[in-house]
């Protein structure tokens, strides 16, 4: 399955990129991020504490277990500060 | 009810004077603007946000206002870019036939736009740059609701 | 700090941007306005006042309000006379670093204003003039500061 | 004494003049009620239900008991409504 992921804030400045098609089996954003943070150190430097990320699945906030079936769109990001 | 994000300027003064008009169903208008606070050594913020999810999530917001109060209107501006000390950066306004209405709903979407809405600040000052944390008093204001 | 009490009309837009300008200090403005509803039928409202007692007491919950939140600036006009339907009655505004402090002292200079300023309202419809009787829920109001 | 006594709203419709001033030897709010009560119909009907009314004593809000000593000037009208 092909997926775009986007990345924000630090995220995406630990990541170095903003956006990416990644081709993956995972079933969950948890397995996404497994599989993300094996691949290179960066990944796995910007995933290290998930509890200070926050995840969108196609546009909507979510937890690190929702299913990723028919996703087309994941977004990690820190916790939001607008207003 | 309307959503804009803008990387432009918005004109505060005409927007509360355009949303208050001709409302003879309203009793009440509330406004909040939000302006980068220069707590010393602030040279510059950058907003930066997800755009397909900006506009969603707070039209998600402002609907949900609508089915807790008894709106009439209700209008949020939020700007995304570079913003200097002193700079508007967001607005919010609630419009209800009581007080009681529209000041609870604009500080839900307050709340809401601080911890939920894809915004972050960066900060620029002379040590250097750096990202906005989330304060935990921000998240803990959302149980009131 | 502004205090105004007048018979004339403001320009709630104007007031509202001049308020918001130029504030560095500040990270949080809070607007109220109200307004003359037209519930069906009222052809126009008269509002009285006790022009001896009017200023000085908005100016003593000012200076509370001053004393409890941190604000940065705080401005009430209030009219008095004939008005309309859909008339703008009058205007709180606050000032404050933060967002909470801005709302709480908006919301307590209106809780005020409304049960303890010495204004009386008139409404004029088809079955002729009554004065507004003062509502249990804006005393109430009261009990939460 | 001589006082100013203003009244407002219904208050002064009931009584007929916005304000008059008075010469009495009341020494509360609660004696000057009585007083001007006694005097003539149109002040018996204004003051005859003291939980609808509020009092001012030199433009501050005051109790019905409140002392007359040194006051000027004392205010009686509806609860307010304001804003």
């Amino acid at each position: 399955m092909k997926l775009d992921v986007l990345y924000f804030a630090w995220v995406r400045e630990r990541i170095g990129e903003p956006r990416e098609t990644v081709d993956t089996d995972a079933t969950t954003v948890a397995d996404l991020v497994r599989e993300l943070s094996a691949r290179e150190d960066r990944y796995a430097l910007a995933f290290s504490d998930l509890s200070a990320l926050r995840v969108a699945v196609d546009q909507e906030l979510t937890a690190f277990d929702a299913p990723l079936a028919g996703a087309r769109e994941v977004a990690f990001f820190p916790p939001m500060t607008g207003g | 009810m309307s959503v804009r994000i803008q990387q432009e300027p918005f004109d505060f003064g005409a927007e509360c004077d355009r949303f208050a008009a001709g409302r003879s169903d309203t009793g009440a208008v509330v406004t909040f603007c939000g302006i980068v606070r220069d707590d010393g050594g602030l040279h510059a913020m950058e907003i930066e946000h997800y755009p397909g999810m900006t506009a969603s999530a707070i039209t998600a917001m402002v609907d949900t206002a609508r089915t807790r109060w008894a709106l009439t209107d209700a209008l949020v501006i939020h700007r995304f870019g570079p913003l200097g000390p002193g700079e508007r950066i967001m607005m919010v306004a609630t419009a209800a036939p009581h007080r009681a209405d529209a000041f609870a709903a604009a500080e839900y979407l307050m709340d809401y736009l601080k911890s939920r809405a894809p915004f972050w600040k960066k900060e620029r000052t002379a040590e250097g740059a750096h990202w906005v944390a989330a304060k935990e008093a921000d998240e803990d204001a959302l149980s009131r609701w």
